[in-house]
């Protein structure tokens, strides 16, 4: 695939152990800025790993690996991960504080200014729910803050576990738009998925993945 | 960094505030931890004045403990590890920050049991006042060392009871010092190689942790 | 008719009570021959004991295992249960603080490793807890639930509590600064005094109880309301 | 919708609450015996909640519910919940226990022989980690984990709360014959999801939650 | 209920003995706690024979405390606790196994305290060992009121803090009962008042345990 936008993710014979077991077996890719990539594949077979790799929140044991201009191993996690965004199968936040303390403190971390805070969290339908705390969202209602953090960052790198899961319709038809919107404006993003994507306008590149390695690849 | 520090400070000392556990568990649990004390060593002991300074900060070092838990708790559920990792924050920041959450904690139930130990132990209130300023210093050096033993321990399964196995060594010299400077205070005097003790153990622990919370965070 | 009679005279002769008390024993007795004035904390100091430890510490115990029983479970018990310890809390505290300030001068000291002080305190933490146990649970039926137990249980340590310390004590110290103190009783006016002041602050206890009762069940009335707009609300959430 | 089997879930007017917010304002709906239904509606509906109370996991606070002929007012939960299976958002064992050995605690607990489990396993494609302690398993191993754990059961009424999520496209389509079989069993089962079902042999009843009530209702 | 109590027992000591905790965490934790009380006593009160009853039992205690919230947290995840719940357990059966696991534990630590005792405190070898039958009653005495208390603080955000404030009340007595008739047997005498209590101690929490337990699982 010949492309001339710069590359972010840069993979090559990437393996990653857990106490001695492979959660990736030696993974080569090359991703494009502006690319959008859905990985796919078993259960167990790496998608989550993958994801965890390229967001900085596992280490390499052995391959190179360069992200969003970081090289994993020598270079400095924190760079990379300010440039991350994630969305997790769990829900990931501060479970005593409300959703907009969450957003409010996630902000500041990031010197982004607090003022959009409430349009954010009206865009993923939780306008009524801006003072419960988080931990008594619904499976849904987390996912959509989860969104919200995203929406609020605007990072480079999208990287995405299952993001349908547990998003109703509505939900998913708004997480299409944005996916749309997002890759658009020049972001790379990552999804992993077992459905394909709903919405036809977008066309994804799709690795499948089996025993933590790629076994398929197509555009 | 202080900026981050005190992000992060005022958003832990929040949720402290909203669970209200300082107020509800943990001064209980110290005024409790000080009568049990009392009756461990039976009557003729702790009536004993000069029982005060040791009991005071036995007691501390069990509160805090507790305190180091919890503080490490609202960190590490799996979701909010991830997200918060991808925010980037400044690691000495996370640190000063945790710390001067944990130091705000001590000192108010360190203020508590202060009276609670003149009330009981017979402390001579004089003396209490004049130990003061090392108690309050004291107390910043345990919170220090207890943010990096902390997260040396944080998350995983045993990390509760991991935490004092490693952190009680580190805390006895802590200990021993600021009770021999509180003794002395009382007996009227003030010993100067304690509070030698003291303020290396509060700037090393403020090195460390500023230098290294870092290493510490990844993983 | 007797009912709304006794609900409606409670208040006003608890108080007359208390000012009967706080006449005889500051007017009509005579100041002690050894603690001169400070010996009036008799007719305060034993009769807020009394109350704190056994009258309403009794009550949430008991209201307690009728909630535990399953057929006479009901919200009713609970509320007393919480009302009573909430009392006790009160009446403990006002207990130490009146038992330190006769210390002071008594003893030359505030606390003493006493065995009853120190039962006293104890229990003092056990209603804390109990209360803090109530505030760390949303959910009615299981605060009710969870708090019913601890109660029965920190029942169980009170008659341990008082042996252990009775005994513990006894093994260390001599004799204990109570027999001295009822030496004090021997005059009429003193013993009546002492007498009423009993009386007059479990009437307060009653009272107390009652009223905190009341704003429970006040506090439920305005939830309810409260609760039927929520529920308007949610069902409205669906429909747009 | 008339129907002579007895019925299994008998619901008037119930209301769940959870800190003075109603999670189900009203329910009443009746199911029989060998139907099935899916339970739908947005992020926050109270799709949830509704399974909940059928499991016997959160208190009634008022109207009347009968569950596998157990009052939840008055009855015995102990009672209900033996009858009853739940597949939740979480996974749900003890996770530093191994897959078989979580399967063989259920089996005893339930006075069921422990012969099956091997086979159970295999079944639900999880032969390869059978020694693999729980929090080592990804998203979908969970998941198949308490499917395996249901079919070690044989539960009178099935409780899923979206179950496609993070199964992969052979376990969908497994858990599908699964739901088939389980249902001519004559065994109730109620599933939240926000997709359709698959499996176009199977015809659900579908209800339509939304503000913790049923709107819509559907055979 | 015996044949659940095993279960429950074997379950829970099965993960205990996975996580090597009790080796390489508690009892170390105890064997410093033992050391740094003698040192906050000051070498005066610390090196005399006496100290040592009361300071094996304060340690014991501190012991417990967190082996109390260890057995606890295994239960308490969401998921689990769901789950688990649905298994319809004989909740008299999962006290009487809980607490026996947790004796268990705590006999095996006091076991290895007892020889700490000896060796560091200058306890007698000989008192130790006629005190031992009262050490292991008391100590099974704590395991049920801990595993009480225990249920009572599950869940819920500081419920891990919030254990140490009831339980210290209740454990006050024991550690006083405990005390004496350790000191006792260093004296060489036997004081039947204190077996009275730690009987009737006994007795009561495993009474109570056994008809409420079911009340406390119910939520
Ligand atoms: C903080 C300190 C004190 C506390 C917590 C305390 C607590 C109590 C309690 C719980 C009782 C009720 C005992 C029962 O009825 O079984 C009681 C009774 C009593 N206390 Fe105190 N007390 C304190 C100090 C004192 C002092 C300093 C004196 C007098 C010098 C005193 C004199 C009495 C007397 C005369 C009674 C009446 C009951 C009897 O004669 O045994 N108390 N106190
Ligand atoms: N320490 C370990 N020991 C053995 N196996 C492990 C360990 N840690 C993880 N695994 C295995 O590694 C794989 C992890 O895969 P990962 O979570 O990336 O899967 P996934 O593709 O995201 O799957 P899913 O679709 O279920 O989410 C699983 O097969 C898991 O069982
Ligand atoms: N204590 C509380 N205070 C306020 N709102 C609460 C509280 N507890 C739960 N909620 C709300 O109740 C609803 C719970 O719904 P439930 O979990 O049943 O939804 P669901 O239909 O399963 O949604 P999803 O599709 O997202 O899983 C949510 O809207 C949640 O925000
Ligand atoms: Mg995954
Ligand atoms: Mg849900």
């Amino acid at each position: 695939m010949a492309n001339d936008s710069p590359l972010v993710v840069q993979l090559r014979d990437a393996v990653v152990l857990a106490g001695g077991f492979p959660l990736l077996s030696g993974v080569t890719l090359e991703l494009h800025a502006g690319s959008l990539t859905v990985v796919t594949g078993a259960n167990g077979a790496g998608k989550t790993s993958l994801l965890r790799l390229l967001a900085g929140l596992v280490a390499l044991s052995s391959g190179s690996a360069t992200v969003a201009g970081v090289d994993l191993g020598t270079g400095d996690p924190r760079l990379l991960r300010r440039r991350v965004g994630w969305l997790g199968h769990e829900g990931s936040f501060y479970d005593d504080l409300t959703v907009r303390e969450n957003l409010v403190f996630a902000a500041r971390a990031l010197e982004r200014p607090t003022g959009e805070i409430e349009s954010v969290v009206a865009h993923v339908g939780l306008a009524g729910r801006i003072d419960t705390p988080t931990k008594q969202l619904s499976a849904g209602q987390r996912r959509r803050l989860g969104l919200g953090w995203l929406l609020l960052r605007r990072p480079q790198l999208w990287l995405l576990d299952e993001p349908y899961a547990s998003l109703d319709d509505e939900g998913r038809g708004f997480f299409d738009a944005l996916l749309g919107d997002v890759v658009a404006g020049g972001a790379t993003v990552v999804v992993s998925a077992h459905d394909p994507l709903r919405s036809a306008s977008l066309r994804p590149r799709t690795l499948h993945l089996a025993g933590g390695r790629i076994v398929g690849d197509a555009s | 960094m202080i900026r981050t520090a005190l992000l992060v400070a005022g958003k832990d000392l929040r949720i402290e505030l909203r669970s209200r556990v300082l107020l509800w568990q943990v001064v209980p649990f110290g005024v409790m931890a000080l009568l049990l004390s009392g009756l461990a060593l039976g009557p003729a002991n702790a009536g004993h004045s000069s029982a005060g300074p040791g009991l005071f900060y036995l007691v501390v070092l069990l509160v805090a403990l507790l305190m180091i838990n919890r503080s490490q708790a609202v960190e590490s559920t799996p979701g909010t590890r991830s997200s918060v990792a991808t925010l980037g924050l400044d690691p000495a920041g996370v640190f000063l920050g945790k710390a001067l959450a944990l130091a705000t904690e001590l000192w108010l139930t360190g203020l508590v049991l202060l009276a609670g130990a003149v009330l009981f132990l017979h402390t001579a209130l004089h003396g209490a006042l004049v130990a003061l300023p090392s108690i309050v210093v004291t107390l910043a050096a345990l919170a220090a060392a207890g943010t990096l033993y902390g997260a040396l321990t944080a998350g995983g399964g045993g990390a509760a009871t991991l935490l004092p196995v490693l952190a009680l060594p580190a805390f006895a010299p802590l200990l021993i010092a600021g009770e021999r400077s509180f003794s002395a205070a009382l007996g009227g005097g003030a010993l100067w190689e304690w509070w030698v003790i003291i303020a290396v153990a509060l700037a090393a622990y403020l090195a460390i942790g500023i230098l290294l919370y870092g290493v510490l965070e990844e993983s | 008719m007797i009912k709304l009679l006794s609900q409606r005279l409670l208040g006003p002769v608890t108080l007359l009570a208390l000012a009967a008390t706080l006449w005889m024993g500051l007017v009509v007795t005579p100041p002690d021959k050894v603690q001169g004035d400070l010996a009036r904390l008799v007719y305060v100091h034993p009769a807020l004991a009394w109350v704190a430890l056994y009258l309403s510490f009794g009550t949430a115990t008991i209201a307690s295992g009728l909630y535990l029983w399953k057929r006479t479970r009901s919200m009713v018990m609970d509320r007393v249960a919480h009302s009573a310890m909430e009392v006790s809390l009160v009446f403990i505290v006002l207990t130490l603080i009146t038992g330190s300030i006769w210390g002071r001068p008594t003893w030359g000291v505030w606390w003493a490793w006493d065995a009853r002080l120190t039962s006293t305190a104890i229990l003092g933490v056990l209603a804390l807890g109990y209360l803090a146990l109530r505030r760390a649970n949303d959910d009615p039926t299981l605060r009710a639930r969870r708090s019913a137990v601890l109660a029965i249980l920190a029942a169980i340590n009170v008659p341990i509590i008082h042996f252990s310390v009775q005994w513990w004590k006894t093994l260390h110290q001599g004799a204990t600064v109570f027999t001295a103190s009822r030496t004090l009783l021997i005059h009429g006016s003193m013993a009546w005094t002492l007498l009423l002041s009993f009386v007059a602050f479990t009437m307060l206890f009653f009272w107390l109880l009652r009223a905190r009762y009341r704003l429970e069940v006040q506090r439920e009335r305005t939830s309810g309301q409260s609760l039927r707009d929520a529920l308007e609300e949610r069902r409205r959430e669906g429909a747009f």
